[in-house]
């Protein structure tokens, strides 16, 4: 069906729904994220004034089981939505497929990890 | 290098396109040669429409529009191929539309049609909606459409190649040889059969609808084998190009309803032409407009236009049928159609002569039947001769899907029958002694000033209105610019893309289609279409119902030999009588 | 990068509507395959008419002062799409380019080549790869049914349906404004999409599943970040990002 | 440089922006999370945050998620809606109100940790 030969890389996706399900997903956790980000920047940044991010501060809020879930959304909702954006750039910027291969290797294994260290730190307290 | 297809088309403008789908579904290999790239042809730009007796909005059948394409042409128009013509456009426009032309349409869903200049009902009593458009960008549709139809088909495209010259041996076509501009090198092409359709050559004058690429190669190089070249004398100059700059503002504008006024905002042409006004014939009406220019009620500052007036239109017709047009008075002249008069002027546009063919396109070598096998034309650039002498509004588009497609068909039955003739034994010499030739002369002449005195000079003097002692005065300045010529400055070392090369080669092509053109109106003593004389100021049907041949005289350079053709009076079925040309 | 100046007197410009005279410098992106290794600047001063288009005044460059340069052009208004260049810093057709439209008297006009493909000489740069993403998109009428001995009938609102997208002439002047396409030649394109939707919006098409899915990718319309430099680039006024959420609307409501 | 006009600045912001607060979300992450290391290693962290460098980058970070915020509806409503195209002009201007406007005051309340300790 696609005939040019500088396709390669279109003819082996078209028959996914992957990008447009992707693209969906952005523009849904945008809209999900602009409540919960600004609803904790206004929390953190106007509510709570100055002297917020103490040790104790921040242990004591979490401690509340709705918070702890709010902050995990955040945290994935985030990270989903951010690392799926970054994909979308080194697509872009990076142009061979091997450097794109260990680019996105790399970047994804820190976002899992700090996935990991989050959703472990929120649910150790 | 070398390639080799059975069927070779010169030209991807509409009729190399319709020839090459058509001679590709005749099962032989085909491939197309182009200077542009397709969708750069100057089909593109034509913008008014494709006349077909479909009769969507008023009653309308072929025999009308037969007889108006004679009568157009001022009874020089051969009847065979005007009644081919009227016949075939009705069902080629339908099988555009099934290729997917994007057609503007009537209220039930139909081809729209509008009024066009000379295209009537009932033999010439009142104008007739016979233009299918989309639009007004008719060329640009047909000309995307049948790229895109190609592009399905998988022609073969050679792009950004320039053909130099055309091997015939022995009265048989034998391939091309093309310039490949990207690396400057030389590509043979074997072929059983060629099709030209280069197009025109209106850039030999200075102000022109046409593109900078439209220089007659084609032709050029046939005439340059001693080959005639038909009706050169018979040239268009439309009536309404953007004052100054020459860009065609589309005669649909007077089908929509524009009104040509002069400096008082009289509508002159109800002077000219009382029964059809503004719609009269394109060389009508340019006549009448230099007229007034003449007698002095021109408009603008050197008083050398007219102006056309739609601000009696409704808005929606001005942007939405004509935008195109708008959107040039806008931006090269600032001017807004919905309020503003429109200042235009005639301007060189259409070629009714070139490389005579019979019906199913088969080049002619003279005017008694001869014929080069394997070689056909269509487009402008040949001449069936169904414009006679002045072509109607958008017959020609009609030309080109109809006898780019018979040449397509025919070139294909052609092939499938005979073997690969031989090549020339040296069959690029001619090429390179060209190159040779243009590198190595003096080089103190600049070639964009004899080009720019060749177009002042054409436009001057073998314009609109000729005659006798201009004409000579002009066979005496190309013969100088021609000397000059020869020793051209070629800019440009440079082996790949250069563009230089090609433009002084074309500058020489532009030449000698101005020395043929100059010499068939020198000879031709009436005036008859787009051909008026001053000298000889009516029409002679009994010394000149015939078509000019010009050929090049290979043994005294500059010198045009004239030979004739008859005209064919009869249609196959039908036949108009010539009678005097009034609207 | 190398600057070079030029002098061009004694020539007159290109005839126009009698407008003002002005005193402009040109200023051309040059590059030589066969003598440069980089690209370099060269000025030409110069007498234009205010309503002189761009082309005209590069042509006079050519004609009367440096025969090498190149460039493609044709049809001189704008129907051909030839001659998009990088002028002034935004994409556009030479030849529908009015000079006073983009420079004072005294000025300078800026003339680069249009970016993302290969430039082979001058102003000229290679259109392969633009033509095939264009040839991708299948941009070409499929109904298999059998035609009518008529035409097929189509109603005025579906026919201006295809009254934008049917208006491209493939100047390219939007791909190449794509900070998209600039970085990422996998991208099929601004005109490949409207390309696209001239066919999906064709009432009479049969295709429209297959076209939906070579947009329906990565190299397809989510490629689109909806950055209107195309849109503002387009000679023939399309309004391409509409264009393209047309589609990408198109695409999600038929997988959905 | 391209003289793009609004809806290429639109498009390099928000894509800056986006890759900021991804870069920000995971330090965030990582430095909120190392109370699981202890409040020493915790503090010891946020210690270095009172580098002027980092307070200023706060009230950008800051910004920055209101333009993504506010210029990632911008584009929801131009995808999902016929007439957004139309306004998208208008729409960036209204983003770049909003954001100017947090970002400033950001920098006002954040003012006086930006003019020394806590
Ligand atoms: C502004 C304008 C408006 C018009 N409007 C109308 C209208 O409304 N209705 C109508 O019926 N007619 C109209 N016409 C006339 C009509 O459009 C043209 O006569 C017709 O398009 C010519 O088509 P063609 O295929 O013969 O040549 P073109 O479309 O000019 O194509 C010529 C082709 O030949 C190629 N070529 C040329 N030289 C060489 C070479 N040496 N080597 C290789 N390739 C070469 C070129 O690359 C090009 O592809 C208009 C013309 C103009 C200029
Ligand atoms: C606050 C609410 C947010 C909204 C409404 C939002 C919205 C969007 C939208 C609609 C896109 C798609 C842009 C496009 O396709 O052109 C996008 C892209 C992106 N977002 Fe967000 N986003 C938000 C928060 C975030 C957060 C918290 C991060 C970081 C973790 C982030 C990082 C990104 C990135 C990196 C991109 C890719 C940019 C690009 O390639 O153009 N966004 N955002
Ligand atoms: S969409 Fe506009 S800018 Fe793009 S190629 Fe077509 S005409 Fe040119
Ligand atoms: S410039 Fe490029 S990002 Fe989309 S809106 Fe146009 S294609
Ligand atoms: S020369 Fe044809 S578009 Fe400019």
């Amino acid at each position: 069906m696609i005939r040019a030969r500088t396709f390669i890389d279109a003819k082996q996706q078209s028959h996914s729904n992957a990008e447009l399900n992707w693209w969906i997903f952005m523009r849904i956790s945008g809209l999900i994220l602009v409540f919960l980000v600004l609803g904790h920047i206004y929390m953190t940044f106007i509510q709570v004034s100055e002297s917020d991010a103490t040790f104790t501060a921040v242990v004591g809020k979490l401690a509340n089981p709705a918070w702890k879930f709010y902050d995990w959304l955040i945290l994935a909702l985030a990270l989903m939505h951010g690392t799926n954006g970054a994909r979308y750039s080194i697509e872009d910027y990076i142009r061979t497929r091997p450097n794109r291969a260990w680019v996105k290797g790399v970047f994804y294994t820190v976002v899992a990890l700090v996935f990991a260290f989050g959703t472990i730190g929120l649910f150790s307290i | 290098m070398q390639h080799r297809y059975d069927v070779l088309v010169i030209g991807a403008g509409g009729a190399g396109l319709m020839a090459a789908l058509y001679a590709a579904k005749g099962n032989v290999s085909v491939a197309c040669i182009s200077k542009l790239y397709p969708t750069r042809s100057h089909t593109g730009a034509a913008q008014g429409g494709i006349g077909a007796a479909l009769g969507n909005v008023a009653e309308d059948h072929w025999e009308w529009h037969m007889f108006d394409t004679v009568k157009g042409g001022d009874y020089l128009t051969d009847q065979d191929a005007a009644e081919v013509f009227a016949k075939d456009i009705i069902d080629a426009v339908y099988e555009l539309e099934h290729m997917g032309l994007p057609f503007s349409r009537t209220p039930e869903g139909r081809i729209a049609q509008r009024k066009f200049g000379g295209h009537t009902r009932e033999f010439g009593k009142a104008a007739v909606e016979r233009s299918c458009y989309a639009k007004d960008r008719t060329g640009h549709m047909i000309l995307q459409t049948l790229y895109q139809q190609n592009v399905k088909e998988g022609t073969k495209f050679f792009n950004e190649f320039h053909v130099t010259d055309l091997l015939i041996e022995d009265g048989r076509c034998r391939g091309v040889v093309a310039y490949e501009l990207s690396t400057g090198e030389i590509h043979t092409f074997h072929a059983k059969a060629v099709i030209l359709a280069a197009g025109g050559y209106g850039r030999i004058f200075k102000i022109t609808s046409n593109a900078l690429t439209l220089t007659g190669d084609l032709m050029s190089i046939y005439y340059r084998k001693g080959l005639p070249l038909e009706d050169m004398e018979f040239y268009q100059f439309h009536p309404t190009g953007l004052a100054k700059l020459g860009i065609l503002v589309t005669e649909g504008i007077r089908g929509e309803g524009g009104i040509l006024r002069n400096d008082s905002g009289e509508r002159f042409m109800e002077r000219y032409a009382p029964t059809i006004k503004d719609l009269a014939p394109r060389d009508i009406v340019s006549r009448s407009i230099i007229s007034e220019i003449r007698e002095g009620r021109g408009v603008g500052r050197d008083k050398d236009a007219v102006n056309i007036d739609l601000t009696h239109l409704p808005r929606e017709v001005i942007e939405g049928k004509l935008a195109e047009i708008t959107d040039l008075a806008r931006t090269y002249l600032g001017m807004d159609p919905v309020k503003d008069l429109v200042p235009v002027q005639p301007t060189a546009h259409y070629a009714m002569g070139g490389i005579p063919t019979d019906l199913n396109g088969l080049c002619l070598s003279d005017g008694n039947g001869g014929s080069i096998e394997g070689l056909y034309a269509a487009g402008e650039q040949a001449c069936v001769s169904l414009h006679g002498a002045n072509r109607l509004g958008t017959n020609s588009l009609g030309d080109l899907v109809v006898f780019g497609r018979r040449a397509g068909i025919y070139a294909a039955q052609y092939a499938r029958q005979v073997e690969f003739p031989d090549l020339p034994d040296d069959p690029q010499s001619g090429t390179k002694d060209m190159f040779d030739g243009l590198r190595n002369g003096s080089g103190k002449e600049n070639p964009a000033l004899i080009r720019k005195e060749m177009q002042e000079s054409m436009m001057n003097n073998v314009g609109i209105f000729r005659n006798g002692p201009d004409m000579e005065r002009q066979v005496e300045i190309l013969k100088e610019l021609k000397s000059r010529y020869q020793n051209v400055n070629v800019g440009d070392p440079s082996l790949r893309y250069n563009s230089e090369l090609i433009e002084v080669m074309e500058l020489g092509f532009m030449l000698d289609c101005a020395e043929a053109m100059t010499a068939s109106a020198l000879n031709r003593t009436e005036s008859r279409g787009a051909h008026d004389r001053a000298d000889y100021h009516t029409r002679d049907d009994i010394n000149w119902l015939k078509h000019t041949m010009a050929y090049k005289d290979l043994d005294r350079p500059g010198n045009v030999l004239i030979g004739y053709k008859d005209v064919a009076l009869k249609g196959f079925t039908r036949a108009f009588e010539p009678k005097a040309r009034v609207y | 990068m190398t600057q070079t100046q030029h002098e061009l007197t004694g020539i007159p410009a290109a005839a126009q509507q009698g407008l003002a005279m002005m005193h402009i410098k040109v200023k051309i992106l040059r590059f030589d395959p066969e003598k440069d290794r980089k690209a370099h600047w060269e000025t030409y001063t110069m007498d234009a008419q205010a309503g002189d288009r761009v082309l005209d005044v590069i042509n006079e460059v050519k004609w009367y002062h440096d025969q090498s340069l190149t460039f493609r052009r044709s049809c001189m208004h704008g129907i051909c799409g030839s001659d998009a260049m990088l002028i002034n810093g935004r994409n556009r057709l030479a030849c529908k380019t009015l000079v006073r439209d983009v420079v004072k008297d005294g000025g300078t006009i800026t003339v680069e080549p249009i970016r993302g493909l290969k430039v082979e000489k001058d102003l000229l740069v290679d259109m392969e790869p633009f033509f095939d993403s264009y040839k991708a998109i299948m941009p070409y009428f499929i109904n298999e049914s059998p035609a009518p001995a008529a035409e097929r009938i189509q109603s005025e609102e579906e026919a201006e349906r295809m009254a934008q997208s049917s208006n491209c002439i493939l100047c390219a002047c939007c791909t190449t404004s794509c900070p998209i396409f600039w970085v990422n030649g996998s991208y099929l394109g601004p005109a490949s999409i409207v390309q696209a939707h001239r066919f999906i919006f064709d009432s009479r098409d049969q295709a429209t599943q297959q076209r939906l899915n070579i947009m329906n990718q990565n190299t397809g319309v989510w490629r689109c970040r909806t950055a209107y430099n195309c849109t503002e680039a387009c000679p023939r006024d399309i309004p391409i990002t509409q264009l393209i959420e047309e589609v990408k609307r198109a695409v999600m409501y038929q997988q959905s | 440089m391209y003289k793009g006009r609004e809806g290429q600045w639109a498009f390099l912001l928000h894509r800056l922006s986006g890759i900021a607060i991804l870069a920000y979300l995971l330090i965030h992450v990582f430095s909120i999370g190392s109370f699981i290391f202890g409040e020493r290693f915790y503090m010891a962290i946020h210690e270095t945050y009172d580098w002027p460098i980092f307070r200023i980058g706060l009230v950008f970070i800051t910004a920055g998620v209101v333009y993504h915020a506010f210029n990632g509806l911008r584009i929801i409503v131009m995808d999902f809606t016929g007439a957004g195209v139309a306004y998208q002009r208008q729409m960036w201007y209204a983003v770049m109100a909003l954001t100017v406007i947090s970002g400033l005051y950001a920098a006002w309340t954040l003012l006086p940790r930006l003019l020394g300790g806590y």
